[in-house]
């Protein structure tokens, strides 16, 4: 409705802003800096980036959420496009979805069909004429929506002066100037937010989802890295090499996947727990590794940064279509641990865990992580280190006995000497084999084992972490990764207008915890299942493992888009015959 | 330890799966004998090996071993010698092994130098899976796993380690345990990647390699002078030919061990806002 | 009991044995001659080997049926050993089970205990001593037992001269000697069988799943193989080198199991139907190449001939374990066809279609054989070679138009263009594209893209051979692959004791057929699901596709062994409380 | 064909996805030059690539192209090539594809000789996943995606290639096109696997090598008289000097393509008992 006020009631706690760009515009930079500023002064918040294939330019665009309180996802809608020009825009449809009397601030007026068609409230004004030459557009746009939002100018002059430390003096003045200008033109709107009363930041930390994993593991003790460069999960692994170095670990670029994995069970039989970072394809290749670390009992954490496929895919976006390769992906019976965080925060903890169960139970763990929230820049509380750490039952050998390294024990898990072990010497094999690890083919050695290693993991008490639950009710709302954010929010929007449901995210797929579910599932008559794939992966996987009962619907579909919270919104209001809980986007 | 150290000492109790006469016997005896010269810890020390007949050689043996799966017993070596510099790492394949499948990781573990020896029992064939023609096999030998209409040439080992960096190269025969033994000792204690290609007839699947022991000629290789001259040899030298090819002169420093400079806490200081 | 008289009443139509030996006893080539001998007699039959690890030597085993009517699988129990020696038979405990009463023929008294412990009726005599120096024990063995099934001297000197035609004449007669002699042993013992009045062998082929797969393949129109050796399926691509090259088609020795798949998708991108055979941890291997051919919707075929797992596992030995990974083990989504044979005929048929249907669907097509069946030789009506052939639906461009390679159309499949067709250039990615191929990140290309890759394979029409189906009741046995031979055998036996039960072998395993499922349960109020795995991989995909009605209950157990018709009739008669059906070796 | 083929004529109407100022311009315009001097029919030409900035390069050409995954073109070109031996085939892709992930096939393409010809961007850099160092980046780059105590040495593609077996090896520099359109020329024509190693500037993460332009010493590669000479300049020689090092003598038959001798039921008679 062009003209009528500010769009959203939600607006004065909690605001979504695009910025998007051509080649080279820097809109991501832009993104970055307003976020940081934002923590600075007080905000909760988050940022996400959709980019095209283009190495440098093409088009792209920072997505961010700016909130008094603590926000975990990207709303449905955004209420503010500041377009620094319009290149390739029109490659964002169905990814980007502008709030009706969304307000989109560019510099010329050619606005895309598409944008015009949301009936945004267009402000036109040609910002380059007020720049000197050699100052940067991005810079007016950080500026400008940083006084929009309430940040005062001595928080943008340093998250620039921080960012370009390294570029000279000059530079930086000239960034800050510019910035300056967008603010001053801010003055002619009115303010889009008010911020928080406190400058408040010691206490918050800024983190992306990659970061956090690799912190996580970090925490947990993982010493040794091998990788092969993929994207998403490159930035993963740039970040660990410095820091796991200067823990006294190393990273190792290996020269495919296949080296990376086998170079993580070489060190993890060495006794430095290992982990990897990969995505989709080299998933794939790790595979035959990942089999032989579960026959050997080799502990190792391999952290899957999920992208859109099948194949190469969209290697720049989010899907959560590797849940089945890793479930079910390894040849011959290969009982191992999957495990999914729910949120930027969660990878930390979920990776850390990942690391101690690997330890303990001495088999190989995949972190099902996913672009989302790999690469989600987010502002949160800081949150303790965890405090686990890997444990991996040592043997102890003494007098002249042979090691047995696969013996039966209480809990299934077998001693393990490590190389350097005096009088444990033994020769671990992908063939199948007795107690001391040599070879054989008989079948009571065989179901001996495959039992064993079976049952070490089912065995397991894995207390609560299991799941996050909340809510009540006997309508229950199934998601996991990624898709939690918008379960959650949906179900909180729910409650807040008096409808009860029921919220599970298994964090642990595998293994399958059927007790736990169908304690969890209690009372429930309804089940909604909710994924970002096309075919239903988690929803097969749920069938699979779990008897669900009543109804079970199936909310999916796949790509960049991802699921949103008005979308499980309606499917609820479908499922229960409500009308209300339909509106296009409810006070969060 | 004051005893003496016996080859034997270094053997476990599990008897061999190999063919009466295999090659990989007389591998495994030099392999005992060089350790056993070397004084080596058994605790300390780690056989590194992939699949085939000539990748069950470290069960034999009373150290730590793995063996782990086709063509990737190098970065398992790589993993565990970078994870732990304090042990004596040792990889054991064959032609199969490290020439087929494994072929880039030989190339970029020549590359990456690690201080580990690699021993590869060539016989030229698959033996474990009963036949069939590996890269070392020559254009003659025809078999019905392959009629396309290519004739691959024989996989030059020596020249391609040399060519990727491999800083120590020699060739031994399992028929000459001693004189194996010997190149065996020389590679362990050289400090950066080794490669021992090692003549091991398959007497099973190519009868015709029991003549090796009338044809090989015993030590009529000695170090180079440079490596340009140990690639001329390697290219046309007689394949017949054992001893040490080429050894590069170099201090190499024993790699400081990883050490921590900060802690876990510290680093995630960095997130505060 | 000992002394009791001959031990089965079925022993006189049908007889089961096993010849055993050390390193170059030989056993395996007397078993193999004597199944030729016993066909060219007019019997049917089948033979499977049990062979340690080692290379030569180390413990061999001949597992043979013989019966006067065709026979698809082994019985439970074995009626007859010849131990030529008993070296480490023991390793074979848990796989061979003696019946009660059974006939030992060996050379010594140092019957193992597990034999004895199985009351058979001994037979000792040392046949060495009759035997001249050279002449070799086996073919004395292969004699003998001919003799004692009835048939003749001729047809066994016949099988022998074939065999050792490459060996001179001097080494035939030596061998048919050392057969005589132990045909006139046979002379003081009852016969085992009595044979068929006539010599039917025309009609009749011998015949193992591997060859019988290849011949499938060759016969759909296959040109095109690369294969890197991997046991139990060495023995396939080995056979179908000679016969596709004799075709004008090639095989190539790739050197890895990544490059025999990609070489696959060159070839079959270029119009050759192409095809690999491996096992395991060449599957492995090939999941990313796979997921490629998903992507740039290439047909091909992977022959999966299954081995115990995980990771190296038993390379010798049989198990249905890659289930999961055939279904399963491709990163995103990633639709394709998973079939099964159920027998070794069934690998000649299953495979041609197998081979039909990814060129017609432009798509991989994963068939799950396993050792079992592979490895399996068998006497059987001489089949009729599959009439499909390989028709893949090309582009026959016209114009100047753009090559639509990825182009919407009724049935899903879009027309493709080979190389050498004027007017169809493009580039095939495994990048996500659009309809003209070009990569594209856009979701409304990625959602397009992939419902019409999935749409292909679930709207396609598979027919009545999407499942074997015998019987009918309220009790369903569901089972595939190498499980299927005991399952129908249970229930032929079930039937014949007044039990009604229907079987259900899906062949077709994906895509899912779940209104075919729904057909074929309907009625049905109890559910017995049987396969060769220690978690339930089949029972789990089962409950993901489809509902399985009333009562399920799952029969397995991983290994060797396999699973014999009478546990599956315990279990019939535990979920039906029908005690009857339990009792040890009913009449077949 | 009687019109004049024009190299545009070979371009496909897709936009590269390429850096502005990326060397891959340079070899994109080369293959068209090469193309139409060879007056090759576009639908008789297929252009087979992995990934990386530099496998883009087969959709920008209006042939047949195919764009695999990572490291695996030489197996997809060999399969095409084996089964369709009437199309030209052309291999292209970068440093990271070819000699990382892909360095096994690339040895083993060597080794069978199938007749066709590889293409590598060479730019020292993984650029599409933004700047990890390759196995030709050298030891003075650091990085953090790297921190063990390796100092691998940097991946020789030419003498590799000599010694693998390839029978025409060549260097060229992406900022001479007409140059190393006349290589690329030579290597089609070659009958037998070819090599053109392609210095290819990435100007993003190796901004430095913008100066190539003034390193590169113009076709000071000619073809050595014989392998071990070829194979010394390899080892020895100037990396910015571009030319045909090594082209085989040899006459080669085109190999006779497949033909059927039998049917299938024919072959099915030998089961009959
Ligand atoms: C991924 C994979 N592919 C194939 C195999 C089958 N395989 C086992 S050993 C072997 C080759 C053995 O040859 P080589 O390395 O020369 O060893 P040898 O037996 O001759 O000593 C092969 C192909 C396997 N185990 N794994
Ligand atoms: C199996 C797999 N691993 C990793 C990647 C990620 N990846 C894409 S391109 C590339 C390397 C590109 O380097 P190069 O081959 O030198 O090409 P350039 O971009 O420099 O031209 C990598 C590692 C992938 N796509 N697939
Ligand atoms: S098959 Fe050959 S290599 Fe293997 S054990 Fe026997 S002789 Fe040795
Ligand atoms: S990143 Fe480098 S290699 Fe890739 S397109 Fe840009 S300049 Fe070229
Ligand atoms: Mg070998
Ligand atoms: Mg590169």
């Amino acid at each position: 409705m062009p003209g009528s006020k500010p769009m959203n009631p939600a607006a004065k706690q909690d605001i979504t802003l695009v910025i998007a760009g051509g080649g080279g515009a820097g809109a991501l930079t832009a993104g970055e800096l307003l976020l940081k500023a934002a923590a600075r002064r007080g905000y909760f918040g988050l940022m996400t980036r959709a980019v095209g294939p283009q190495i440098r330019g093409g088009e792209s665009a920072a997505l961010l959420r700016i909130s008094r309180a603590p926000v975990a996802a990207h709303r449905d809608m955004f209420d503010v496009l500041f377009a620094i020009d319009w290149t390739n825009y029109a490659r964002f449809t169905g990814e980007i979805a502008l709030a009706p009397g969304a307000r989109v601030f560019a510099g010329a007026d050619d606005m895309p069909q598409e944008v015009a068609a949301a009936r945004p409230l267009p402000e036109h004004f040609d910002f380059r004429a007020l720049l000197a030459r050699d100052e940067r557009p991005n810079m007016f746009t950080l500026g400008f929506l940083a006084a929009l939002i309430g940040i005062e100018a001595d928080i943008v002059a340093a998250v620039i002066a921080e960012r370009f430390a390294h570029l000279g003096r000059e530079v930086r003045a000239r960034n800050i100037r510019a910035a300056a200008t967008g603010a001053a033109q801010a003055a002619r709107f009115d303010p889009l937010l008010r911020p928080p009363a406190a400058r408040a930041p010691q206490e918050r930390w800024l983190i992306s989802g990659n970061q956090a994993a690799a912190l996580g593991a970090l925490a947990a003790g993982v010493r040794f890295a091998a990788a092969y460069p993929i994207t998403p999960s490159s930035d993963l692994t740039e970040w660990l090499g410095p820091r796991i170095e200067a823990l006294g670990g190393q990273l190792v670029q290996a020269e495919d996947e296949l080296a990376s994995i086998n170079m993580l069970i070489g060190a993890s039989f060495g006794g430095v727990p290992a982990l990897s970072a990969t995505s989709g394809p080299g998933l794939a290749l790790m595979m035959e590794g990942i089999g032989l670390a579960v026959m050997t009992e080799t502990p190792l954490v391999v952290i899957d940064v999920q992208r859109a496929g099948p194949s190469t895919g969209i290697p720049t976006r989010s899907e959560q279509t590797d849940l089945e390769i890793a479930l079910y992906g390894l040849h011959g019976e290969a009982p191992h641990l999957v495990l999914a965080p729910m949120s930027v925060p969660d990878c930390l903890f979920t990776t850390a865990w990942a690391v101690e169960l690997a330890e303990r139970l001495q088999t190989p763990a995949i972190v099902l992580s996913e672009q989302r929230i790999g690469q989600m820049n987010m502002i949160l509380d800081a949150p303790a280190l965890p405090d686990m750490t890997a444990q991996r039952k040592l043997a102890q050998p003494a007098g002249d006995d042979p090691c047995l390294r696969y013996a039966a024990t209480a809990d299934h898990v077998a001693p393990m000497a490590i190389p350097g072990t005096a009088g444990g010497m033994h020769t671990p094999t992908g063939l199948e084999h007795d107690a001391r690890g040599r070879p054989s083919s008989q079948p009571a050695d065989h179901l001996a084992q495959l039992r064993r290693r079976q049952e070490k993991l089912a065995a397991f008490d894995y207390g609560d972490h299991w799941a996050h639950m909340e809510g009540e009710g006997a309508m229950a709302l199934i998601g996991w990764g990624g898709a939690a954010a918008p379960v959650l929010e949906a179900a909180r929007q729910c409650r807040a207008m008096g409808v009860e449901v029921r919220t599970i995210i298994p964090r642990l797929l595998a293994p399958a915890q059927p007790d736990r579910m169908a304690a969890a599932l209690a009372g429930v008559e309804r089940v909604l299942v909710v994924e970002n794939s096309h075919s239903g992966q988690f929803l097969r996987y749920l069938r699979a493992h779990y008897d669900l009962p009543g109804e079970v619907r199936s909310l999916r579909h796949a790509g960049p888009a991802g699921i949103a919270a008005g979308e499980v919104r309606a499917a609820i209001a479908d499922l229960l015959h409500i009308d209300d809980l339909k509106q296009p986007e409810a006070v969060s | 330890m004051t005893e003496i150290i016996k080859p034997a000492d270094y053997k476990s109790d599990l008897k061999p799966v190999w063919c009466p006469g295999c090659g990989d016997f007389g591998v495994l005896a030099a392999v005992t004998r060089a350790f056993a010269a070397l004084e080596l810890e058994k605790h300390q020390t780690a056989v590194i090996s992939g699949i085939g007949c000539s990748s069950r050689l470290p069960a034999y043996l009373d150290t730590y071993g793995y063996h782990g799966v086709h063509g990737r017993a190098l970065p398992v070596a790589t993993g565990l010698k970078l994870a732990r510099p304090d042990l004596t790492v040792v990889v054991t394949g064959g032609d199969g092994d490290m020439y087929s499948i494994g072929a880039g990781h030989f190339i970029h573990a020549c590359r990456r130098d690690v201080n580990m020896t690699l021993l590869v029992m060539d016989n030229r064939v698959y033996g474990m899976t009963k036949g069939q023609p590996s890269p070392t096999t020559g254009p003659e030998v025809t078999h019905p796993m392959s009629t396309a209409d290519v004739r691959a040439r024989p996989f030059n080992a020596l020249a391609t380690a040399l060519v990727a960096g491999a800083g120590f190269v020699a060739r031994g025969f399992s028929g000459d345990p001693d004189g194996l033994a010997r190149i065996i000792t020389e590679a362990i204690r050289h400090p950066g990647f080794a490669v021992v290609e090692i003549l091991s007839p398959c007497v099973v699947y190519r009868p015709e390699q029991k003549q090796w022991k009338h044809q090989v000629r015993r030590d009529a290789l000695i170090p180079a002078a440079d490596l340009n001259a140990a690639l001329e040899l390697a290219m046309n030298g007689d394949e017949m030919a054992t001893g040490i090819l080429w050894r590069e002169k170099r201090e190499r420093q024993a790699p400081t061990p990883p050490t921590a400079r900060t802690d876990v806490a510290a680093i995630a200081e960095a997130f505060r806002v």
